[in-house]
């Protein structure tokens, strides 16, 4: 898809998405959103760059392998899980820092869990959409 | 006890071991194992003569009752002895008989399971036990059938048998089981006393049934018995050892060991009179029309075992005895007759009666023992099958009013079975001998000795009849406890029975001198093939082989559309039922709000836009149409207060709407493929689901609503769980198992897409 | 009348009929292109739709769906067009 | 280099102020701490992106802009109401004098959201622009509206 | 009663997985790795089965939240057992897709999605949340999709349309049955539903509800006339697949029947008696395809139809006795199907062909492996002792005691056509002479491989029959194990009890 | 208010063009502007509804996106419905695009072409 | 509006039904989809409706201080719609490749593996 223009704005479409990707994961546990719907508008971002400039270029833009991100949003999400273990609560009981911190709110377990699912969406749709795109 | 039962299985399991260096060992050492045993046995005969049973019980699966329940009286040593003393001698023959063999150990191994298998059954106490080794005697019997295994007739009468003593196995199993339910208790011994009770119980029909069937199949009575004959494909010791003398016994073992506990009544008696009677008339007269010489002895086995069970029918105190007796006497001269089959055939390299003669001229001691095996198998005074004769022929002849007709058919029998033994036992010796069979030789000791020796036993025994009075005492009243006391003797005075012995040996001998066995006779019997059960049963077989591929095919028939068809009627057919069974229809309308005229476009749009889905006919028009379905689903939740469903189900629309776009121009062109009726058919079922849904989701909608769960969640959202997003909170804490979960979803289903991609193991692919 | 007639009575309606005619476009077609850009317009109708949504029930919350539609949407417009163009090199 | 890419970051983290709709120091800074990852990530060797600073310059254009739409629109308004007859749509070729990708983009931006034209393609070579419109009496007249009115204003203030 | 350390068994594969997906392409290192995952793994389950078994059931309340308000994971006996027993099909079958799996297959990802279904069934098996035991189903059926069409050749492919689109379906019907409960009651939690759903008036939609879960489950565990996924498909992947697929998927079909009619929907009468003669017709079908089939995977297939069908006889009877029998049944299964279709590959991979018409000569080329198959073989039959017999004292009698002989009749007849059936494949594989045709099969062959080669994919199928062969002669540990599972099961107070007495826990 | 009317009429509008318009071409061109005016004064009517600051600079910030995608999305939409030949209006009297796609690599020239012939300078690829 | 809302769950129950008996592959997949868009309406339905009450507590307060929408059910439906995402997606390149390979779309040539003995 040559288009000059599709292209030109692709670019700059790209971190807006993706910036309001994040802003979508972060506000989700007080506002509608997290983390994916914000995992989807990332891979939607560079899917929409692929569309303009193709797989390679898209690719190199990614750096990590969509493949080994799932994995490692996997872990994030696990760690975030069992991390109660440590303190003898159950799997998923909420680990809170005491004090809110300003603009995100209080940061806690399941905040990290958030970005985990955030990740694996991402590295998910991505393997997904590019793994066809590779195969046309 | 146990380690007479054991050591055979060990023995069997070692095979694979000694296998690999021990192999030609095995022959030498394993015949001492049932001599042992024989000897061992020997040792209780004159605890057990003394009524004084012995227990041996080890608690097996006690949560079902199940013991291995040892316990040896009468009837079990009878059996005991049988199985080991005849096996002894068949260990010894077959160390020669097969000793070209190459897997003579397999050989072993399997007849030291038969053996120790036989033994556990004979010794149980315990129905399910007893049901154990009853299995194993089957399948290990199955081995030796088939022990022959590139021949394709060995491998077909192997499951033949198995396929019927398999079935005859499950059905005793149910009665089996039955029995003890019905009766309290798994042990024989304790459901003696509960007799009465089972006997009265309205299941005591379906229970003997169960039982016969079991009995039937496995002692081969008519119409099961077809399998006996074709389980001669088995090298002739085995043929010897379970197809004559121990194995298709047990089913007689059975019937006697429940006598006590079920017989008595009439339809028990007249059953087995019924069914013996045909088997023992109509295999003695087969055996007359055959001329090979195992399957002679293959029929008249079956008749015997007809005889038995007759026997066992006729259920007075002599029948009993003569049952008792007749099991011994058939053991001996039968597993000679056989043997010396055996030997003929590994001498002369035929069994074909027509063929054979004048051989005592080259093999005097295995003649002598044909002569006296014959001579005890017609029943001629002065061997014990004279004194088995006697005693059934009392019976038959004090039985009610049917004794005429029971002694004449018996009487028949014995006449038949007359000749058939003098076909194997006699014919083959005298005569001329054929020049073919001149180069014929004296075989080895350890193949001679055997029979003659079994001859022998019979002589003995038909001389001094008392040696076995107190023996035969136990046996009896193993079947029958409050039995009388026992004399056996050969002369019992001069009457009818005397008069009725002598009758059949004179028909015999008259009926042996007229008729030769010959092809032709043989061939006299094929018109009938086709109502012989093993016809009936093969071609039931057939028609259940092709019932199976109809069946298969009708339901498994490769249409997808089909299946979901199947499941859908299933579904809603059950549902319905359901629904209309027990569920009040009601409406109650203050539950239901009003309708915006934004949210009727919404549903206009959405129902609208399914319709177009339904009936366009591009693919991109449907996946458009998709798009707006998936849009007014967002704006439903958008109205009724699902933000984050709004959010997430549009993302994801389009996404799979850019996923159908890029797989979608791969595909074949868009065809219509069903005609105008199919469509009615398929609408009028998906309508039916429709409908279905819509009334149970009215229903429950209308069904009062708990909101303990939400209201929790609503109020701890934030004090607890530090959320405002009561939705978002319950995804990463409340249910945050179920999100990581279903993340874990979502990769796997990546790794799907990109394996289905980029892995091709198709051979020729043009890709 | 009051504003949330007025959004009732008026606006909705407004918009309401604009979805049908936009929906009557798609359903008459006649080309693929016509069928998307009127889901494509569909979807422009709807972010309207939930500002007078947002407003309606004073839930500002709502214009993050808004925003959602609005980023996002034009990405199945450019799939169907890739599609399109796909599809004719792959006739050809 | 580094300086437009800091202003690209500073740009998102605007963005995000205005996304996140809380104007505070620490939400700036957090912004541009999100922005500087995105951009990290995002950024590869390329040719660098020009940035216009002239903000009076970006306002007067964004009215003249907003005056377009508008008109845009009423036509449109009028459009609906035409027949059919009324319409003589045309697609021409407008040569370009607009060189980077940035530039030729804004412009069919512009083109697009004014009224009666379309950009339907631009040559692979950059020097010609297919526009697709509704009214066309005229090639010539066209081709100029576009190159004055919209191009000539885009690249003073672009360049 | 309260530990959080219950869920180890699921967390523990899922690790494995994300570890194994981070190698992902080194198949060395994904071979030793998986191998001593599963060890431990299994390890795991043996420790999560002692502790329930010593000391009851144990309850995890994640988020700790109380029941019913987070997701509650219950570790009864059933479900510890079933995590036993899932750990020790995993175990075998990672050791044997070690050495029987293509290279290529094993590229793409076989190892982590081996353990992502395993860990789909731990979860099932432990979880107490009928939402969060859909999800479990769906990690089950996207993995099993997944590995169904791994390596994507024709037959794969063809089979798996039918397969995902049918477990898809029967995915539908559960998610519709958890609506309408959830719209009855206002809770997940099963533990709770099963005390609300006594309370509910309107029992006429709590029977239709019922309905749904039982064709949901139905189709899973491939119920007559529900079943026809199966045939279609399992036959299709590679031995290594079609022994996690043989030896679990279906039971887990089993196992969520067994759990929701004897919590949640306890005491209907009628889907007992609807159950019963599905039962009946699934022994039927099973048999007669077993019969009529020459494809040793496919004869598999549907013996595992037949024998799902002899476990539902027990859940249709539905007392107490059958139950015992269909949990033994079902451990019995689960050790001897994996091990067959490990048996069927190992014969694949030894004459390059599964057709029995073109097999033959095993019992002499190779007697000692073929004595060895002849345990899972007869295992199966249930020729007495070995494991298949006596789950089958527990079905007859539960029928005799429930008076559904009809049951009884076709449980025979299934065991009957079972044995003809094996009877008939040990006679045509084994002692039939073989066959000499052009192999049809490519890739390595057995008698190519190196002694360790060959070692790997025999070790599984011997430690499977040591299994087998413990399950038959210590058949009173079983049996008692099941009898404690069975009672658990028909008494569901002190599960209920449990799980909603358990209140958070202070840190 | 005003606005949210007027915007809700420009939608209307473009709705009825979308319908009465003879060809595909028309139709996108329509669209994409009126739509995204109209759009944008609902919008900025539920800012001023709001009035306030996180709404408002939440509105912008969608209006920016709009005015961004939307004429992108309608430009890829009808640059694929003229490679596909897709329709015209017989009433479109000028094309300058006509045979200006290379048929095979679809690439388009700038300058005027032999319509119909790929020129011969074309490499297979 | 309950009343219509049913109705559409039954009428994309309905359609998702009569597209998966249909012979293509292709319609199988929309079938499915449009059951799974049927059953999150009906779970979404049975948790009760209620009007732009979204389940967010204010910015202000800490605890709901009115009316709200059940979010259990919007939960529950958010899982199930990435998981059926996943789902469809196999499900849709599947096809995919069942066309590459097979070279058809109809499901009656996928025959095969049911009627081989
Ligand atoms: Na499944
Ligand atoms: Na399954």
């Amino acid at each position: 898809m040559k288009s000059i223009i599709f292209q030109t704005a692709s670019k700059y479409l790209l971190p807006l998405l993706l910036l309001f990707s994040v802003f979508i994961l972060l506000r989700g546990h007080y506002l509608p959103g997290g983390g994916f719907v914000g995992g989807l508008m990332a891979a939607i971002a560079f899917i929409l760059y692929s569309f303009a400039f193709g797989l390679k270029e898209t690719k190199s833009i990614v750096k990590l392998n969509p493949r080994y991100l799932m994995p490692v949003g996997l872990a994030v999400s696990i760690l975030a899980a069992v991390s109660p273990w440590l303190v003898n609560l159950p799997v998923m009981t909420g680990l809170w820092y005491d004090e809110p911190l300003k603009l995100i709110g209080m940061v806690g377990s399941s905040l990290f869990f958030d970005i985990g699912v955030y990740l694996v969406v991402i590295g998910s749709t991505l393997t997904i959409m590019f793994s066809i795109s590779e195969t046309i | 006890m146990i380690f007479a039962v054991i050591s055979g299985f060990i023995l069997a399991a070692l095979v694979p071991l000694f296998s690999s260096f021990a192999r030609n060992l095995i022959p030498k050492i394993y015949p001492f194992l049932p001599l042992g045993i024989f000897i061992y046995l020997g040792t209780c005969f004159s605890q057990v003569t003394q009524n004084a049973p012995m227990h041996w019980s080890y608690n097996w699966v006690p949560s079902f009752g199940v013991n291995l329940d040892f316990r040896l009286d009468g009837l079990a040593l009878l059996f005991g002895m049988l199985i080991t003393g005849i096996g002894t001698l068949v260990f010894f023959y077959s160390s020669y008989y097969l000793k070209e063999d190459k897997y003579l150990d397999r050989f072993y191994g399997y007849l030291s399971m038969f053996m120790a298998a036989m033994l556990g059954l004979v010794l149980s106490d315990n129905l399910i036990s007893l049901f154990v080794f009853w299995e194993l005697t089957s399948i290990s019997s199955f081995f030796l059938i088939g022990y022959k295994n590139d021949d394709p007739s060995s491998r077909k009468s192997a499951l033949m048998a198995l396929g019927i003593t398999g079935f005859g196995g499950l059905v005793l199993l149910a009665g089996l089981i039955w029995i003890g339910f019905v009766g309290g208790s798994y042990s024989i011994i304790e459901l003696v006393n509960s007799s009465e009770l089972i006997k009265s119980h309205e299941a005591y029909p379906w229970i003997i049934g169960l039982l016969f069937i079991g009995a039937f199949t496995k002692s081969a009575q008519f119409p099961f018995h077809f399998w006996l004959p074709g389980a001669m494909k088995a090298p002739t010791p085995v043929s010897t050892y379970l197809h004559s003398a121990t194995m298709v016994k047990a089913g007689i073992y059975l019937l006697a060991r429940f006598t006590p506990v079920l017989g008595g009544t009439d339809s028990w008696n007249w059953t087995l009179i019924l069914v013996g009677g045909i088997t023992m008339l109509y295999a003695a007269a087969h055996s007359l029309f055959r001329t090979d010489l195992k399957s002679i002895l293959a029929y008249s086995t079956i008749s015997a075992l007809g005889i038995l069970v007759f026997l066992l029918g006729v259920g007075t105190e002599d029948a009993l005895l003569a049952a008792g007796i007749f099991i011994l006497t058939h053991a001996l001269y039968k597993a000679t007759l056989f043997l010396i089959t055996g030997i003929i055939d590994h001498e002369t390299g035929t069994r074909e009666v027509t063929s054979l003669g004048g051989l005592q001229k080259v093999m005097k001691p295995v003649a002598l023992a044909g002569y006296l095996a014959a001579l005890s198998s017609a029943g001629v005074p002065l061997f014990l099958g004279f004194i088995s004769k006697e005693i059934m022929y009392e019976s038959t002849f004090h039985f009610s009013n049917w004794a005429i007709i029971l002694t004449a058919s018996i009487v028949l029998t014995k006449v038949f079975l007359f000749v058939a033994g003098f076909w194997v036992g006699i014919k083959p010796f005298t005569g001329n001998l054929p020049q073919e069979h001149a180069k014929a030789k004296m075989p080895s000791p350890l193949l001679w000795i055997p029979p003659v020796f079994l001859a022998g036993l019979c002589v003995l025994f038909g001389v001094f009849p008392g040696i076995l009075d107190a023996f035969m005492q136990t046996v009896f009243n193993s079947m029958s406890p409050e039995g009388e006391v026992i004399h056996l003797a050969l002369w019992h005075g001069l009457n009818w029975v005397l008069v009725l012995s002598l009758l059949t040996l004179g028909l015999g001998f008259a009926l042996y001198k007229f008729l030769k066995p010959s092809q032709s006779l043989k061939g006299k019997l094929a018109p009938f093939d086709k109502f012989a059960p093993i016809e009936l049963m093969e071609r039931i077989g057939i028609t259940f082989q092709s019932f199976a591929g109809s069946w298969t095919g009708f339901f498994q028939n490769g249409y997808l559309r089909n299946y979901v068809i199947s499941i859908l009627i299933f579904l809603t057919v059950l549902a319905g039922y359901r629904l209309y069974d027990g569920v009040d229809i009601h409406l109650d309308w203050s539950q239901i709000s009003d309708i915006t005229p934004s949210e009727f476009l919404v549903v206009v749009l959405m129902v609208t836009s399914i319709f177009f889905a339904l009936i366009t006919k591009t693919r991109t028009g449907v996946i458009v149409a998709l798009g707006i379905i998936g849009l007014a689903n967002c704006l439903f939740f958008l109205y009724y207060s699902a933000p984050d469903l709004a959010m997430t189900q549009f993302s994801i629309d389009t996404l799979t709407v850019l996923l159908f776009m890029l797989v979608l121009f791969q595909l074949p062109k868009n065809r219509s493929f069903s005609t105008r009726k199919l469509r009615v058919r398929d609408g009028a079922l998906s309508l039916m689901f429709g409908v279905l849904i819509s009334i149970l989701a009215l229903e429950v909608f209308e069904a009062p609503s708990y909101t303990e769960v939400s209201e929790y969640y609503a109020e701890n959202a934030y004090l607890l769980a530090k959320g405002k997003n009561v939705v978002n909170v319950i995804l990463v804490d409340f249910r945050g198992i179920d999100t990581l979960v279903e993340t874990v979803v979502l990769v796997i289903a990546a790794m799907g897409v990109f394996s289905l991609l980029k892995l091709n193991l198709n051979p020729f692919n043009k890709e | 009348m009051s504003l949330a007639e007025y959004y009732n009575y008026v606006i909705l309606p407004i918009l309401g009929l604009s979805i049908i005619l936009v929906f009557i476009r798609f359903l008459k077609g006649p080309s693929i292109p016509d069928r998307v850009i009127a889901l494509d317009m569909l979807i422009l109708i709807a972010i309207g739709i939930i500002a007078v949504y947002s407003m309606q029930n004073d839930q500002s919350t709502f214009l993050d769906i808004a925003m959602l539609f609005a980023l996002i949407a034009f990405l199945g417009t450019v799939a169907f067009a890739y599609f399109l163009i796909q599809r004719s090199q792959n006739d050809e | 280099m580094i300086k437009s890419l800091f202003l690209s970051n500073i740009l998102l983290a605007l963005v995000w102020v205005f996304a996140t709709g809380t104007l505070t120091q620490e939400n700036f800074l957090f912004g541009f701490l999100i922005a500087f990852g995105i951009l990290w990530l995002i950024t590869i060797n390329r040719t660098e992106i020009k940035y216009f600073s002239f903000v009076p310059k970006i306002l007067w254009f964004f009215l003249f802009v907003l005056s377009k739409i508008i008109a845009a629109n009423l036509q449109t308004v009028k459009e609906s109401l035409y027949k059919k007859d009324d319409l003589s749509p045309a697609i021409i070729k407008v040569p370009l004098a607009a060189k980077s990708d940035l530039e030729i983009t804004f412009l069919a931006n512009l083109i697009c959201l004014t009224p009666g034209t379309m950009v339907l393609d631009v040559s692979d070579d950059k020097k010609a622009m297919y526009v697709h419109s509704l009214h066309c009496e005229d090639r010539d007249t066209f081709i100029k509206e576009i190159k004055t009115e919209f191009e000539q204003r885009l690249l003073d203030l672009m360049r | 009663m309260n530990n959080s350390w219950i869920v180890l068994p699921i967390l523990f594969q899922l690790v494995s997985a994300v570890v194994l997906l981070l190698t992902w392409g080194n198949i060395k290192i994904q071979k030793i790795v998986s191998i001593l995952l599963s060890a431990i793994g299994l390890g795991i389950g043996i420790w999560l089965f002692l502790l329930i078994y010593n000391h009851g059931i144990q309850v995890t309340q994640s988020g700790n939240w109380p029941a019913p308000f987070g997701i509650t994971f219950v570790a009864d006996t059933f479900g510890s057992t079933m995590v036993l027993l899932a750990s020790i099909a995993g175990f075998s079958v990672s050791i044997f897709a070690a050495g029987s799996m293509s290279r290529a297959r094993l590229r793409f990802g076989f190892f982590p999605l081996l353990h992502f279904l395993i860990m789909g069934l731990q979860g099932a098996f432990l979880t107490g949340d009928i939402f969060n035991l859909y999800v479990w189903f769906e990690v089950i059926i996207i993995s099993s999709f997944v590995l169904i069409t791994i390596g994507g050749k024709k037959a794969q492919l063809e089979g798996a349309i039918k397969y995902v689109a049918l477990n898809l379906l029967a995915s539908i019907f559960f998610l519709i049955g958890i609506a309408f409960l959830y719209g009855l009651t206002g809770s997940l939690n099963m533990a709770d539903l099963a005390t609300k759903v006594q309370e509910i008036d309107n029992k006429g939609l709590i029977n239709v509800t019922a309905s749904l879960f039982l064709v949901a489950f139905g189709i899973k565990s491939a119920v007559f006339p529900l079943y026809f996924w199966l045939p279609a498909s399992y036959h299709t992947p590679p031995a290594a697949v079609g022994a996690i697929f043989g030896g679990l998927l279906t039971k887990v079909g089993v196992y969520a029947m067994v759990r929701t009619f004897t919590l949640i929907f306890a005491g209907d009468v009628f889907l007992s008696l609807i159950l019963s003669v599905m039962a009946a017709l699934t022994i039927l079908s099973g048999a007669l395809g077993a019969m009529y089939h020459r494809h040793l995977g496919k004869i598999f297939g549907y013996l595992i139809i037949c024998h799902i069908g002899f476990m539902m006889a027990g859940v249709g009877m539905m007392t107490e006795l059958a139950i015992v029998g269909t949990v033994f049944y079902l451990v019995h299964d689960i050790i001897v199907k994996t091990n067959l279709f490990m048996v069927s590959g190992l014969i694949l991979k030894i004459n390059g062909t599964q057709d029995i018409k073109e097999l033959g000569g095993m019992y002499k080329s190779k007697p000692l492996l073929s004595l060895l198959m002849a345990i899972p073989l007869f295992s199966l039959v249930g020729i007495p002792p070995l494991s298949g017999f006596w789950a089958k004292l527990f079905f007859i009698k539960g029928g005799l005691e429930s008076k559904e002989y009809f049951l009884i009749a076709f449980i025979i007849l299934g065991s009957f056509l079972t044995l003809w059936v094996i009877a008939k494949v040990w006679s045509e594989v084994f002692w039939k002479d073989a066959v000499n045709l052009p192999k049809k099969s490519k890739g390595i062959f057995f008698h190519e491989l190196s002694s360790t080669g060959k070692w790997v994919l025999v070790l599984p199928v011997i430690f499977l029959s040591i299994i087998s062969l413990y399950i038959g002669f210590g058949a009173e540990h079983i049996v008692s194990l099941s009898q404690r599972i069975a009672s658990e099961l028909m008494n569901p107070a002190s599960y209920i009890e449990t799980v909603l007495s358990q209140k958070t826990i202070e840190p | 208010m005003i606005m949210l009317t007027l915007g809700s009429l420009f939608i209307l509008s473009t709705a009825v063009a979308m319908l009465r318009k003879p060809d595909v071409y028309l139709r996108i061109n329509i669209t994409t502007k009126t739509a995204t005016l109209g759009l944008g004064l609902i919008l900025l009517s539920s800012a001023i509804y709001f009035w306030d600051y996180s709404v408002t600079t939440r509105v912008i910030a969608i209006i920016l996106f709009i005015f961004l995608t939307a004429p992108i999305g309608g430009h890829m939409l009808m640059r694929s419905a003229y490679l596909t030949k897709t329709k015209k209006w017989e009433g479109m009297k000028v094309d300058d695009l006509e045979g200006q796609y290379d048929p095979k690599t679809k690439k388009l020239y700038s300058e005027k072409r032999n319509t119909g012939f790929a020129p011969e300078t074309t490499e297979k690829d | 509006m309950e009343l219509l809302l049913i109705f559409i769950i039954g009428l994309l129950h309905a359609a998702g039904i009569y597209m998966l008996l249909r012979r293509s592959m292709f319609k199988m997949i929309i079938g499915l989809i449009l059951l799974g868009n049927g059953v999150n309406l009906l779970i979404f339905l049975l948790g009760r409706l209620v009007k732009g009450k979204p389940p967010v507590i204010d910015e202000a307060s800490k605890v709901f201080t009115e009316i709200y929408a059940d979010p259990v059910p919007q939960a529950l439906i958010l899982t199930a719609i990435v998981i059926g995402f996943g789902l469809q997606s196999f499900a849709i390149i599947l096809i995919k490749r069942v066309y590459k390979v097979l070279e058809t779309d109809d499901l009656d040539d996928l025959n095969s593996t049911d009627e081989e003995i």
